[in-house]
């Protein structure tokens, strides 16, 4: 996957989450963002995801422009899934209903093979005794695997995960982990936003260090981690538990 | 109820939208024939006077509740009536006429009574008391305000329009081209004042005061005050006159 | 049995046997209490019942009511269509679709049904060369109720909130797909109570439409009460009447509010 | 100019310099298009317009203009008062207390104001010896909208989210701080449509209390077509007068929502 | 602190969250609670801040009885500080009013005292500049962060954290670590529900492990995080990133 972002701002109100950040890629199966709380690291995933346009700036991935356009936005969307870092589930759907519906709706299955799928998925993620709740009836974790589940279910071509493993256990963190390896086999690409890491590390061969919306630092995720150039970018990784 | 208040006090019921027997005038205050009335006989009686702007549907409730004292109010004396309450000597005799669209060619009230013809007539008066015992083969039409039933006429979307002669008379000459009136009543019915059932004193008071006041000449008075121009088109026309 | 085992309603999870017990005395204690009122009150007003009068003029009830409910349940489904119509022009981009749809919520809304009837009926309708009253009458009952279902609909289609429209882009839903299947339930569920007594207003303010005369419950009742001057022995049934209609509308909508609840 | 940058709302974001023209252009070509079928309609009625009769009678007009008024704000006083006291009720433990506010608020939602009106004046407040039909009116009007009150507050405290609870439970806040400072805010927003709506209702059904002979505005206004003939020259300036009232409470509530708007 | 839990059972319509839980701690500053997402830390959590009443079972914290009488919660309630998995900021108050209005409204502090305090805290946590955003402007970590401010604000005695750093950056995460070693410095006391092994094995002196809503093991953080004693607890450890 090759990434491309120039000059993007985003503006909120009077402040700008993104200010200038630049960003490019050359050919990469995982990027990690990484950096401080408030860097904007959920903003560049919603400019990249094309959920929202940026107020300027360029943005393109593998050559196709996600810009100002909404009609090529909702197009892009379709091959793209996304983990919300609070994880935005239909709160009036049931787990099952989450995953199902959208397998159903936008990408033609029939109903008993988007139940199937999803079930399988909800298998994998040791939720089978909870496909009939609602949201607010699951737990931390169990929501983040539902919400995941959902992502990855229409085999996306690219996927976009906010801090995917926040609200899981290490033994779930390694299912994720097992979870990305395959969508990377599979030739699917994956960009996270992540804290952790050591998840960050053995997920994403690129990292990518955002700090007051602008880019600190870029590289190979192990070189960025362990050896980073910028001292920001040594401040940052120096408190690290789990590095 | 009825000794809740001070016994110098006469309060008298009536719907002050009867031109020009019951309205108000432009200063917001009780005006017309009954107003003139009333006032004559609570100086009779040497009472001070309350007058009740009270719906036509009210009267009655408000009579025999003790709300007021008398009603007069343009009512005409029926037998159901009688039921409820007690009526004094009539004092104005009247009947029942007929609007009719211009291009009707009824000519009398028989001419009316065919079946397919649609009749309105005002809910809960005598034209509608007697629609329902007279005109078997008609359709019938209840209508609260009598401007919407000459309205009714006007556009042609009923056939005719029965009411008092006074207000069949005022009513074409809103419409003068798009309605006819066949101002000869057609029945003969009288007004009276309404007495609580039992209130024998006050009953006799009214009936005493009633002969003393027309033949001191009170009531051609009135007709000269308020209905001139009335008395003398109907005096060429030949019907009958109120007083 | 005491007090509080009789008239407290048990705490969650506390799953008391005599559940149904508490419900139906708390319930008779209830109804007692405003009967002792009512008839505390006609005791003390010496009122001549004539309830013979009344029964004789059954079938005038029993043909407004049933004019009432056609009326009414056509009106309903119209208005139902109408509402939701303008709230899609009132979120359009095209703005003199937007205002208008503004200016009739509004304009229905702040003016008495009474003018609207009559400027329906007697310009527009005659304008229109519309002549029966029935289908006029439920006309201006649409309308009229259309610009409250509206605004309700509305209110409950900003109640959802823009996480769940992000979620909805996220997975590719169409804008259709996304109201069919995000927002409709969602604001459905938060109009419903508002639905509901919007449901029991037409219902009862299509006794207005006496007033070009249809022949409704209201106006036969009244009818009634002015051929026998009997006024309460027409509005207790009238009152019964319309009860019958709109309880079993605000039960209804209760339960389908308590079946669709869920948390956010 | 072009047809788009006249008539569609700029995207979010879209700082066009022309956005007040739009609106306003927009906003006359709504209004035109309303007012061209009025005109219409009007011009194949050939009515014999008689606005001396109405303008002489502009006293009248007035005078039920203020009562309305009057009545119809001191009676939302007391029903938003009586709203809430019934909501609180309908979640208390006391069984009976609840049956009764749930009792209230579908009986008095279930049938016409009409029989309430009458029941009350002739009845109730007879045995509670109260002769005054101004108090009388207003406190039918305030029962009467108080149910409607009621059921809308109820709604806007069940949408509060039980996290938010937990939350106000979390940092110690007493039942009644939970609701002043965080359900009435959350419920207060979420019901401000709906709340208007009744308001609304509650200033054009106090026309009813004109069979208890108060002679609000529109008995003024129907007493004034009786005495000059002229139906549609009193319903202007009936529909016009409500409009005055209504329309800045209905632009009230749609500021104030917006203000307090918030993301869940 | 002392903690004793018996045989404590807390049922959603079927499901039993915790299944006869039983645990005792002797004398702990700060216990960790670990476990599989959806064994049952938030709902343990809840019920030891009195938050709800357990379905059946016994729960005691310093000889102190949290149990079925609400007012007894209730007075617990004001002791104690609270961060939710979910955050559960008041969406309608800006992050300041969040914090400052329990102080003024629950402490008895002044409005000014109430606002300088809360300010305080935003500036250690680095959320001066986002002090008039409501939470649904905030990203994930500030308002983590937010909720950690509103919890320990009050000073209260005891503190429950559920997962207070999963949204946190490492920097924010050591910036907490040291929160709460301050707070154990002042003689409060501390529980946390954590996924981060590192962040337990640092902050807590007691750890629990909680699976399927039973006990698993208990013990010193070290031993039991560094060399588990059941297969289970192995099991669940082997998989972690941060050990
Ligand atoms: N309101 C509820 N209704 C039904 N089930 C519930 C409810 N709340 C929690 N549960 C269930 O109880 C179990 C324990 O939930 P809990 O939130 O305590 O787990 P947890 O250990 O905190 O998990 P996580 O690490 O994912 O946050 C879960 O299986 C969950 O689905
Ligand atoms: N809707 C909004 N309104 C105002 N400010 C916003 C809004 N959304 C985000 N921001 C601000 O933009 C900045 C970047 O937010 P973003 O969510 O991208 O951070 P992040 O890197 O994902 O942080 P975290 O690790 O805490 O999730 C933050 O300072 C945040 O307060
Ligand atoms: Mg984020
Ligand atoms: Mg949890």
């Amino acid at each position: 996957m090759k990434l491309f972002l120039k000059d993007v701002v985003q503006s909120y109100g009077g402040l700008r989450a993104l200010d200038g950040l630049d960003l490019a890629v050359e050919d990469t199966s995982c990027l990690a963002l990484i950096g401080p709380s408030g860097g904007g690291k959920s903003t560049t995933l919603r400019l990249l995801s094309g959920l929202e346009a940026p107020t300027s700036g360029s943005i393109v991935i593998n050559g196709q422009e996600i810009g100002d356009d909404t009609d090529r936005r909702r197009r892009f969307r379709k091959q793209v899934g996304i983990v919300f870092q609070a994880y935005n589930l239909f709160p009036h759907l049931t787990a099952l209903a989450n995953v199902a519906l959208p397998l159903e709706k936008v990408h033609g299955y029939s109903t008993t093979d988007a139940i199937l799928k999803s079930e399988s998925l909800f298998e994998r993620f040791q939720l089978e005794d909870h496909m009939m709740k609602k949201p607010a009836e699951l737990s931390g974790g169990q929501n983040q695997r539902v919400a995941i589940a959902r992502a990855i279910a229409p085999d996306p071509d690219i996927v976009f995960l906010d801090e995917p493993t926040s609200a899981l256990d290490p033994e779930m963190t390694a299912e994720v982990l097992d979870a990305i390896y395959g969508l990377i086999e599979g030739e699917k690409r994956i960009v996270i936003a992540t804290h952790q890491m050591g998840f960050a590390q053995r997920a994403a061969d690129t990292v990518a260090l955002i700090a007051e919306g602008k880019l600190v630092e870029t590289g190979p995720s192990k070189q960025v981690i362990e050896t980073p150039n910028t001292p920001r970018a040594q401040k940052f990784l120096e408190a690290c538990l789990d590095r | 109820c009825s000794n809740k208040k001070p016994s110098n006090l006469l309060i008298v019921g009536m719907e002050l939208s009867y031109p020009p027997f019951e309205m108000t005038d432009e200063q917001n205050q009780p005006t017309g024939i009954s107003v003139d009335m009333a006032q004559a006989l609570s100086r009779e009686l040497g009472k001070d006077l309350r007058i009740e702007n009270i719906p036509f549907a009210g009267l009655i409730p408000s009579l025999r509740t003790g709300k007021i004292d008398l009603i007069i109010s343009s009512m005409t004396q029926t037998e159901e009536r009688a039921q409820s309450i007690d009526f004094s000597d009539p004092y104005l005799d009247t009947g029942l006429c007929i609007l009719l669209p211009k291009a009707s060619d009824a000519k009398s009230i028989e001419d009316i009574d065919t079946p397919g013809t649609t009749v309105a007539v005002k809910q809960g008066t005598t034209s509608h008391i007697y629609a329902n015992q007279h005109l078997g083969k008609v359709e019938l039409l209840l209508f609260e305000d009598e401007a919407a039933a000459a309205l009714e006429v006007a556009q042609g979307k009923v056939d005719a329009f029965i009411y008092d002669q006074i207000s069949i008379y005022l009513n074409w000459k809103k419409h003068t081209e798009t309605t006819i009136a066949l101002l000869r009543p057609f029945n003969q019915e009288s007004w009276a004042i309404g007495v609580r059932k039992g209130n024998t004193a006050l009953l006799e008071e009214v009936n005493s005061f009633l002969k003393e006041f027309d033949s001191s000449g009170g009531f051609d008075a009135l007709g000269d005050k308020y209905l001139a121009e009335e008395k003398r088109i109907f005096k060429e026309l030949g019907y009958p006159f109120f007083f | 049995m005491s007090f509080n085992s009789l008239f407290l309603e048990p705490r969650k999870g506390n799953t008391a046997k005599n559940k149904s017990v508490r419900k139906a005395v708390s319930f008779l204690v209830a109804i007692l209490t405003l009967s002792i009122v009512l008839f505390a009150s006609f005791a003390t007003l010496s009122y001549q019942w004539n309830w013979e009068a009344a029964f004789r003029y059954r079938l005038k009830f029993l043909d407004g009511w049933f004019t009432t409910l056609k009326i009414s349940s056509v009106s309903f489904i119209f208005a139902f269509v109408i509402g939701s119509l303008s709230t899609l022009c009132s979120k359009s981009r095209f703005l003199p679709l937007k205002y208008l749809s503004l200016l009739y919520v509004e304009l229905i809304r702040g003016t008495p049904l009474l003018v609207q009837i009559f400027l329906f009926y007697y310009v527009i309708a005659d304008a229109a060369n519309v002549q029966n009253r029935y289908v006029v009458g439920v006309a201006i009952m649409a309308i009229f109720s259309g610009a409250y279902i509206s605004e309700i609909l509305r209110a409950g289609i900003e109640s959802v909130g823009r996480s769940q429209l992000l979620s909805a882009k996220s997975i590719g839903f169409t804008e259709y797909q996304t109201f069919r299947y995000v927002i409709a339930p969602q604001a459905l569920r938060s109009s419903l109570p508002a639905l509901a007594g919007q449901t029991a207003n037409l219902i009862k303010d299509s006794s207005l439409l006496s007033i070009i005369a249809i022949s409704e419950f209201t106006l036969n009742a009244q009818e009634v009460n002015a051929i026998t001057y009997s006024s309460f022995e027409s509005f207790f049934p009238l009152a019964i009447g319309y009860l019958i209609i709109t309880l079993p509308i605000m039960r209804l909508s209760r339960y389908i509010e308590e079946r669709l609840r869920y948390d956010t």
